[in-house]
């Protein structure tokens, strides 16, 4: 029911053109992963889909309609977790988690605080200011923030960095529940995450990636 | 309805909460508005007739400083830890989020300096006729610098220079507030009415009110792009 | 009609045939006005020759607001349509309003002197003019004080949106307080309240000074466009 | 040796080009001392007697308040973003890598101020006999606010209310900078000589250069554990 | 030759035990990889390991000798890459990297910023704010110091976070050919980098961890 679609989307940042005419689609219950290497505009892209930045051509649509237009229903359907993990560190671990939680004017019946922090172990934390967490509880925390309340589309920014191996299965299964419940995913990774299917290449729509390639052929 | 209300009590919480944890912006500003009204005695000479003459002037002056020098970092840490993307991405309009924080820094700098400004204004001889009404002018008065600085506060994230930017982008904004401020206080200080100054003032903060909002919302989705 | 202007090319054009107009209405029209008011014009039986400052603070005041409208008029279309075009006019118009702002003050201060006494009073209308001109300055600061030109440019119209309350502040403050600035004489609902031996010349200068905005301003905005051209196509060679 | 002054020499030089590119800081304290000076005639009345009189203690409270502004993000962005561990690792002795920072910072804050001072000085109506000592007092001075401030900026990385803290540590240290500079130039208005002052403050450098490195590295290598 | 040990380590942060009695050795041409869940003190290690922290018991030696009493010849010898990068966002991505070069105090014909930029592949950045660097880019760049100037031991925490399989090569000849040169390395991370030989397992010290063990037993 619920579908994700990019159309001919083109992002231009400081005067260079990221990527152009890129089209993607995620369906109810999907995974799309973003590939490319250091710099091809996956962060861009996904940022793009947030709606974080504005494309200079396509659009990006929810169930068919323009998320740019209907911006603020949109925003009540997603997840973001960027390159920045927004992390307060005078802040405890839940006071954290708390706030996220409650500026997602989800219903309180509906959070799940305790219930994320223990997904991701942080409970034996929670009550430490955040600015004692090692890197990779740090991204934890930042990752619970999306299991703490919920949203159909959850857009990840390489939520696999310095994870360990058991965090990274926590976060592989949490995104499987989600696919279940009929949840939309877009991840940028350079890891393998699980089985693929869906996978969008960026390098493909890159200017200066395909440039060089036609001038050589 | 509810549910903006909840979102908007939780981030002036949290807004106060690391305020109070982390101060540095905060206290600073208290610290440094007693600081500038107790080093002028120190640098001038504790003279009574001068320092009576310029005590409005001095409170005014050491109250728009402090009210610039905490607006610098007001959007800035959350610009720079990721935390502004999410806040534009919430579902509440930015600008509801954008007032809960004017409002958080108010109570947290401009406050304070209320309430501490008649022992100043004692420290610097000023005579008790002027009391009621500087307390009312800084009432009226400092919200309106901490709403004017937010558009500035927001329009120079990411710049290069920011801290020059800043004081030239909203310091002629504060003017008129200062210039009304004072004049208010001396009217009083000579017995004239001092009403239609503070009514000025009054205007000038619902004008902000309706605006200031407004405009930091639009500047912090600019930045955010 | 924006879309129709903000084609870079045919706004090229459409200057290329305007800008050697303003030039001559230009050249005419203030050659005339400094004639008029110089010598055609009586002095003023209370302010006797200091009045003929009036025929160069009167019009800069006037376009020092004029440039601001035009400055936030097109700010408005760069945030609403992300137009090139507006972008560029407003960049051009900013310099040029700081002029006439900088003028209107600077006249205004040397008039004040044997008028008033005083080159400077913290009124209501000074004050507002000077708050004017410094939002010129942080319009230009701000625009450049980014990495990426378009974050400038963004950043800087919304400041000139806010900026525009500005405007009917410096207009009416004369009417709200009571200052030792004149009221308005020209631009009132029931008409002109002076004597047309001064109007002549004054709406002369008036529509010279306004020429010579447009002249400047289509010069300048020519070469921003160019400016940008070259850019864009050194960007498109970098990438190969 | 030869390598001590390389180093040193480019840390300088970073300094100063990050004071130039960023500005929030230097130019910042800049603006601000110039504002605290502009903004006082109009909150205190332009009456050129009033200004005469206290026209050294602004300058110098605007100096003090200046460095005391410019002191709290010395050290913190290198802390927050790790540069601050490499500082410490690299070869050379920290002490001298904090006297090339404190150096740059004074070149980049303290020395602006000094050049400005005059125009200040105008515009306040000082007596043109109190510039020259005006300048020598500033000169004495501002390095050492700038060498005490080091300290306090080393002191409060990771501190909780780190601005409030500021204060409290470096002022105390600050006022008899204050207090002899500003007499140093009222000594000068008044024609009485004001040679006595300006070597206390020359004692005072001399004392901080000897002591403030030492204490601000001991401190750093404290917040980087 | 070089050698670089540590004996009976014991840490405390914030009055936790992190890890008691931690004995390492590396030697010459050595890499160990520090492994072990989120939380259990590798980046503590490696700060330990640069002088940044003190031990609250053991010591470390460089060759035999204590690196505390020798810190400023030891310093001489080290370079280490935390989590946080040391990226200046107003200088460029050679003003960058240059200062660091410079810093180290290493003789300038030793020094090889270009050579440590074109092997990153960021030449083409070089004169880019760094502001504009992606995640891998700001990566990258944090790896080019250790190679812009010479020091015989590396200490690195999580070197190949955000980076692509490309760059992920390029760390892993670094690391070999520093290895070659007779360099050593101690490289915290939750990846394969190499067929790891030397491993240290820290949950095997942590106190944490062993003692619900032992209440459990
Ligand atoms: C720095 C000081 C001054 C500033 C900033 C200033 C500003 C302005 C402005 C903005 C206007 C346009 C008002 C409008 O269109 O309604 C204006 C008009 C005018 N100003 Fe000034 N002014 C200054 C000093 C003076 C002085 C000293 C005089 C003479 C006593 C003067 C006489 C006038 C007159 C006669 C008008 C035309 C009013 C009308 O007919 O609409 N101004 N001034
Ligand atoms: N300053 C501190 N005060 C108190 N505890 C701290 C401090 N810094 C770190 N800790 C704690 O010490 C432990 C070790 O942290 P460390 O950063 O070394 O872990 P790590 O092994 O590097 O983990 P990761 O893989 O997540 O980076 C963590 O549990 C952390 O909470
Ligand atoms: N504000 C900006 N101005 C100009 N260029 C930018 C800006 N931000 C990013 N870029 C450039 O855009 C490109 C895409 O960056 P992006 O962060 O999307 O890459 P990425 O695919 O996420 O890379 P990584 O895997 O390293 O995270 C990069 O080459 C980067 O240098
Ligand atoms: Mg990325
Ligand atoms: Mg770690």
């Amino acid at each position: 029911m619920a579908e994700f679609t990019g159309n001919n989307l083109t992002c231009i940042r400081g005067e260079r053109v990221v990527f152009a005419k890129l089209t993607f689609a995620i369906g109810e219950g999907e995974v799309l992963y973003l590939r490319g290497p250091n710099g091809s505009g996956k962060s861009t892209l996904l940022r793009l889909m947030a709606g974080l930045l504005r494309p200079v051509g396509g659009q990006i649509l929810w169930n068919g309609e323009s998320t740019l237009e209907n911006a603020k229903t949109y925003r009540d359907l997603l997840h973001y977790i960027g390159h920045q993990d927004a992390i307060k560190t005078v802040l405890t671990v839940e006071e954290n988690l708390t706030f996220w939680a409650e500026m997602s004017g989800v219903d309180p019946a509906k959070r799940s605080v305790g219930e994320a922090l223990e997904n991701f172990s942080l409970s034996h934390l929670a009550s430490l200011p955040a600015r004692f967490l090692s890197a990779g509880q740090r991204k934890r925390l930042n990752l619970a923030r999306i299991c703490a309340s919920p949203a159909p589309l959850w857009l990840l920014d390489e939520p696999a960095n310095s994870l360990d191996k058991a965090s990274v299965g926590v976060l592989r299964s949490a995104i499987t529940a989600h696919q279940e419940k009929g949840g939309l995913v877009a991840v940028a990774t350079h890891e393998e995450l699980s089985p693929e299917s869906n996978v969008l290449n960026i390098s493909e729509f890159t200017n200066n990636m395909k440039a060089p390639k036609e001038n050589v052929a | 309805m509810n549910v903006f209300w909840k979102v908007f009590t939780s981030l002036i919480q949290r807004e106060i909460r690391l305020a109070i944890r982390h101060g540095a912006d905060s206290m600073m500003v208290v610290m440094f508005f007693v600081l500038v009204v107790v080093l002028f005695p120190l640098g001038v000479g504790p003279e009574p007739g001068i320092l009576t003459r310029i005590s409005a002037g001095v409170i005014w002056v050491a109250a728009l400083l402090s009210a610039m020098l905490s607006m610098d970092r007001l959007f800035q840490t959350d610009f720079e830890d990721g935390s502004l993307d999410l806040l534009i991405l919430t579902p509440q309009p930015l600008e509801l989020l954008v007032l809960a924080k004017t409002i958080a820094h108010w109570l947290t700098t401009g406050l304070p300096l209320i309430i501490i400004s008649p022992l100043l204004a004692l420290l610097l001889n000023m005579e008790t006729s002027g009391y009621g009404v500087l307390l009312a002018a800084l009432a009226l008065g400092t919200p309106t610098l901490s709403l004017i600085g937010t558009i500035g506060a927001a329009l120079i994230l990411g710049a290069r220079r920011s801290g020059f930017l800043l004081s030239l982008l909203i310091l002629p904004l504060f003017i008129p507030t200062l210039i009304f401020g004072v004049s208010a206080v001396d009217a009083a200080l000579i017995d004239l009415p001092s009403k239609p100054q503070l009514l000025v003032l009054g205007g000038l903060l619902l004008a902000s009110f309706a605006l200031c909002p407004w405009a930091s919302a639009a500047a912090l989705r600019q930045a955010a792009e | 009609m924006f879309n129709y202007f903000a084609n870079p090319t045919r706004f090229l054009r459409l200057t290329s045939k305007l800008q050697p107009i303003a030039m001559v209405v230009t050249l005419i029209t203030m050659g005339a006005g400094l004639y008029y008011s110089l010598f055609q014009s009586p002095p003023d039986y209370q302010q006797s020759e200091t009045v003929r400052m009036m025929y160069v603070h009167v019009p800069a005041a006037w376009m020092a607001m004029f440039c601001y409208v035009a400055l936030a008029a097109s700010s408005a279309v760069v945030l609403i349509w992300r137009h090139m075009v507006a972008d560029i006019v407003a960049k051009s118009t900013a310099p040029i309003g700081a002029c006439f702002t900088f003028l209107a003050l600077a006249t205004g201060s040397l008039w004040g002197k044997p008028m008033w006494g005083t080159w400077w009073v913290w009124d209501a209308r000074l004050t507002s003019v000077l708050i004017l001109f410094f939002l010129y300055l942080g319009y230009m600061v701000l625009y450049n004080a980014f990495d990426e030109p378009t974050r400038g440019a963004r950043a800087a119209a919304i400041l000139a949106i806010v900026g525009v309350i500005n405007v009917p502040i410096i207009k009416f403050s004369v009417d709200w307080w009571n200052t030792l600035h004149q009221p308005a004489s020209v631009v009132k609902m029931d008409g002109p309240a002076i004597h047309s031996s001064m109007l002549t010349p004054l709406l002369l200068m008036a529509v010279g000074y306004t020429a010579f905005y447009f002249w400047v301003l289509f010069i300048r905005s020519r070469a921003e466009l160019s400016a940008y051209k070259v850019r864009a196509l050194r960007i498109r060679q970098a990438e190969g």
